[in-house]
């Protein structure tokens, strides 16, 4: 495996929805190793404040390039949002396990919610890749916060009804699944943890293979911290950990708890 | 120029060490630095049985630092011996294992297993561990208890003996006294500082036990005037710890009295960094001439009849 | 919406005052910020005499936070009275006059004093001072002195009397139940952290105190844990200080048990950063339909059967 | 006095010797009441660390636009340093006092050392438009670090020879005054402490008034930390503070010490 642990030049970073940004970068090692699911964790600046590297999950790779997208939510994403063409950040990755994309299953069922799209275009990619049908179910709080871009037959629902179905993005899902007929379905997941916890019962019910992608506070992201626990149903650890036993989880083996709703 | 460090049966090839809790078992962070680099690791906490740690969340960041409440998570002293000691044997570089107990009994159960294990060069004794038969009060906070892990465990080894001392107390130098007179070969400073951090927009605390460890950047200058206080109370070594993020930090560390430092928290920010240390003090010494990093130990130059401390000292 | 806050004598017309020291007495920051708009002002420490304070260097700025050792320097007893409290009384918020003294016996002096003075609504004790008596030992680090520091000033005045703590203590729940006992109706915390810094390029410490005290940002966390801590040990009113940058760190410290906080290094980044505070309170409860602020104090939601606090707690 | 306390875009920030930068905002209020000696405190983002603001001298000011002169030593101008048109920065000032200008002195003889020079521009243009003559006396380490814009008759002194005259600034001001009849001087005077000790003790030496602007540590610069005191030889208070008595001063009234030769 080849590791990256080294600082790279903005090339882009472009607004693409309402807080939402998507920036590129050039880093041939990171783009031949990274995989779909996977994430980086990056560095903003030399200064103690903030102290950690944030996880971002890679969205997109096209021959050196490499993109992330992420939503402004505070300081680290903050300082990202005003990194210009020129400006350096540092990257380490690839980190983490990947999508199970090639395992086998008929339909890959994409269900995201809000930011949680970012690893989306990439997984996408790989699917069409492999030739095999995506049908991808959207959340987004509004229509200016919706992402779409590199996704593939999207089905979009929104908070508050401005666009596409009106109503949860597992409510969407639901209604579709109702109406047709899907062969050998398999879920990949990213969003916000209520609605991982409403996916991961949806597919518990309907007895659909589902990977849920999670994400935890981190100060490492390889291990070494153990800040990072998820509690799982099964196996002799209770926990285990989101940075190297994940972030892509079997949604039979998480147990998410009430402070993951906070 | 001579960077090497020895303390009784610890041979270190340099004076930089990997903080226990900071660098696992040394294998997960092999793929992203030289660990044979390094003078030495000192492992995660053992403890006599396997511990799960505590719910999430724990860890929150802060100002140029971050809180952790990990909770002594750990895989236990059979599975280190069995899973964790052979890789850390192999490394290159010393090992130092770290102990955390909740009871004098415990601390010797463990060490008298790893007595029997080759390849152990010393022990750090994590006395910031709740004493269960105290009802939970933290060992490292009273001389008495210090005292006691300090004289039984002496007992018991004649590897090196590390007390890591806490600095949520109000004479550090105390306590560094009474480890120095039972026997310890060396003590280490800092562990984390008690601390909090509350979410506003869900009123509750960030961790879920309420309070954690203050680690980072920002308890650097605590642990420098807690390292001076120690320098000033006792004669054997001191190993420096607390935001160790560049060489410069590391140099300080030894100025004011510290033998040997060790990173924790900079190894999260980057797996890299205690080697890269490792090269600055090498760097920085042979740039001012020095030929034995011994020189620097204690190196601090005060001005002659400096006032006396300032109203905000303890 | 009530964010008014009444102590005995004191009655704040907001939870947010300026820290001793960190806004001199009041003139100074006058031109830069509104200063009528503040819950009150807690004067740079006043001792019998003028103080000239440390020699150069007297801060030094580390990560998140800075050291400084400035030693006091204050224009002593008669000048206070005569230069500034005229001055002070005019402004039109609430005056507490912050004492220092290397004993007992000038505490009461000083206080005694100001009791003949019109316009001061209250005391606060800044008990980290070196006492004489006692080889310079800071009195702050010892319960029985603070102990009788508290009781000799109650049995001299009927105003307000805060008792103002140092966070460089074991337990600091010992030191708010003494002051407690002897009928303080309030205690102030935290002081500053004893720190240190080193210019690697002279070899030399960075303050001509050698150590100093930490304050800012860096010391937000060990300031809430302290807050927390001393929330549980005593019923009276606290007020927190450490770090206060923003109005949400003001909400933080209410959460944990503060009844009022002190905004301390933060004017020295802005001066109005106090001002801007009461307003971001007053905005936060008008958006959370609070109608006294008074609801927030304590107000901190635990989940139930919280895991015991992690190790690394002292 | 109209205070500014706002934050401000930067219009330009182009290196103008080795090391060394000058950036420009644009603020009508500061520039209007901003004078030769006074400086201001700048805030680079709203990251804790750094977390105090660091002062600089206005060493121009052109209609609306203010300028600094720095010299890149460390955390807060190495950030500055990095700043592009578009940046926005926090300046609060004018503090302190100014220079003497219109004291009553015949010629001005203005000494600089390294980035001490900053002041100087702007009480250069002052002192024209005064009709006054100036002479500058300006020391560097060496050619590449010289700082001569916006400066009057410039006499160059370097520490390595590379150009003007081979050794200190004072060596070079005394040399002059022993070749050249100069009436009524009036020193100014800003750099390094151990060059304002030495111009110091040269002026006292020859009776020649003068004015010395110092550095110190500074948390606040309004006179509210204590932080920033200077030794003075009269006066019932034993310290003076940089911020507000200062920084300019007059040489006969300040103490150095060894510390300030570190
Ligand atoms: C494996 C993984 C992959 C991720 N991929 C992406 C991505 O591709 N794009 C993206 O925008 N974000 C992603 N995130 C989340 C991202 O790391 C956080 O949004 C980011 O750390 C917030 O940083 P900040 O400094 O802006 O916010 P902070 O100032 O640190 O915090 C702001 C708010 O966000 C919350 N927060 C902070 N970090 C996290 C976290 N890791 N998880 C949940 N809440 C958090 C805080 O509690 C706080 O309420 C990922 C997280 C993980 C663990
Ligand atoms: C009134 C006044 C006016 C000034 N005007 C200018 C100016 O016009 N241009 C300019 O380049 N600089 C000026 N300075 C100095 C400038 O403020 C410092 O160089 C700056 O604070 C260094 O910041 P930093 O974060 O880059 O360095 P830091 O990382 O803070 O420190 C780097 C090194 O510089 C030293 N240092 C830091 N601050 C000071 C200080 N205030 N005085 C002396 N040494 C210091 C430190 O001890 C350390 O060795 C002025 C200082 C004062 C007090
Ligand atoms: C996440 C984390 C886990 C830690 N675990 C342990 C531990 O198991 N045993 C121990 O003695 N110290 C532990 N520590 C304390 C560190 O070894 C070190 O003393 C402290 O973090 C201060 O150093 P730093 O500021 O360089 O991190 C831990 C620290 C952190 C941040
Ligand atoms: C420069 C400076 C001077 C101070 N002087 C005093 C003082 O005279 N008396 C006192 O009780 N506290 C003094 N303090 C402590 C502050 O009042 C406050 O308790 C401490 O700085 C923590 O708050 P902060 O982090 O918001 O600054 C001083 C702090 C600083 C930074
Ligand atoms: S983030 Fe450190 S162990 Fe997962
Ligand atoms: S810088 Fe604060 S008093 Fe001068």
């Amino acid at each position: 495996m080849s590791v990256v642990n080294a600082t790279h030049t903005v090339l882009s970073n472009e607004r693409v929805a309402e807080d939402t940004f998507a920036l590129r970068f050039s880093s041939p090692e990171l783009a031949a190793s990274i995989r779909p699911g996977q994430f980086m964790n990056i560095l903003t600046d030399e200064a103690m404040d903030p102290l950690l590297r944030r996880p971002y999950s890679i969205s997109a790779v096209d021959g050196e390039l490499c993109e992330i997208l992420y939503a402004v939510v505070g300081k680290g994403t903050g300082i990202l949002a005003r990194k210009r063409p020129g400006d350096e950040i540092g990257v380490f990755g690839p980190l983490g396990n990947t999508f199970g994309y090639d395992k086998d299953f008929g339909t890959a069922l994409i269900v995201a919610g809000g930011i949680g799209v970012a690893p989306f275009p990439y997984l996408t990619r790989e699917l069409q890749r492999r030739e095999r049908p995506v049908l991808t179910f959207l959340g987004a709080r509004n229509a200016a916060r919706a992402v779409t871009r590199g996704l593939a037959n999207v089905q979009l629902a929104t908070d508050d009804g401005s666009a596409g179905f009106h109503g949860t993005v597992i409510a969407c899902l639901e209604n579709y699944l109702a109406a047709h007929q899907v062969d050998a379905p398999r879920i990949f997941a990213c969003g916000p943890n209520p609605m991982l916890a409403a996916t991961q019962a949806f597919a518990i019910e309907r007895g659909i293979p589902c990977e849920l992608s999670l994400e935890s506070e981190m100060a490492c992201g390889i291990g070494i911290c153990q800040g990072c626990p998820i509690e799982k149903h099964h196996g002799e650890r209770k926990y285990s950990l989101v940075c190297t036993d994940g972030p892509c989880f079997d949604a039979n083996d998480i147990v998410f708890h009430e402070h993951h709703h906070a | 120029m001579n960077t090497s460090f020895t303390l009784g049966t610890l041979h270190l090839k340099n004076r930089v060490l990997v903080a226990s809790g900071t660098f696992g078992y040394g294998n997960e962070a092999a793929p992203y630095t030289d660990v044979s680099a390094l003078g030495g690791i000192v492992t995660k906490s053992v403890s006599q049985l396997p511990r799960q740690g505590n719910a999430p969340t724990r860890i929150a960041e802060t100002p140029s630092g971050m809180l952790n409440s990990i909770g002594l998570a750990n895989v236990g002293l059979d599975a280190f011996v069995r899973d964790k000691l052979p890789f850390l044997r192999a490394v290159g570089t010393s090992i130092i294992v770290n102990i955390a107990a909740s009871s004098v009994d415990e601390y010797c159960a463990v060490l008298e297993r790893l007595e029997d294990e080759e390849g152990i060069e010393g022990y750090e004794i994590n006395v910031s561990c709740p004493n269960v038969k105290e009802g939970g009060l933290n060992f490292g906070t009273r001389c008495d208890m210090t005292e006691a892990i300090t004289r039984e465990l002496r007992k018991r080894t004649g590897r090196a003996l590390i007390i890591k001392l806490t600095p949520n107390v109000t004479h550090i130098g105390d306590f560094a006294r009474a480890c120095e007179a039972e026997g310890a070969d060396a003590v280490s400073l800092i562990n984390t500082l008690v601390g909090m951090a509350v979410d506003v927009r869900t009123r509750r605390p960030k961790l879920s036990t309420i309070t954690g460890g203050l680690s980072g950047p920002a308890i650097k200058p605590v642990a420098l005037a807690k390292v001076y206080e120690v320098s000033k109370a006792v004669r054997i070594p001191i190993i420096g710890i607390g935001g160790i993020m560049s060489w410069e930090d590391a140099i300080e560390f030894l100025l004011v009295g510290a033998s040997a430092i060790q990173v924790g928290t900079a190894s999260f920010r980057d797996p890299d960094t205690a080697v890269r240390i490792v090269h600055g003090m090498r760097n920085y010494c042979e740039e001012q001439g020095i030929e034995d990093i011994q020189e620097l130990v204690g190196g601090l130059r005060v001005a002659t009849g400096v006032a006396a401390p300032g109203f905000v000292k303890a």
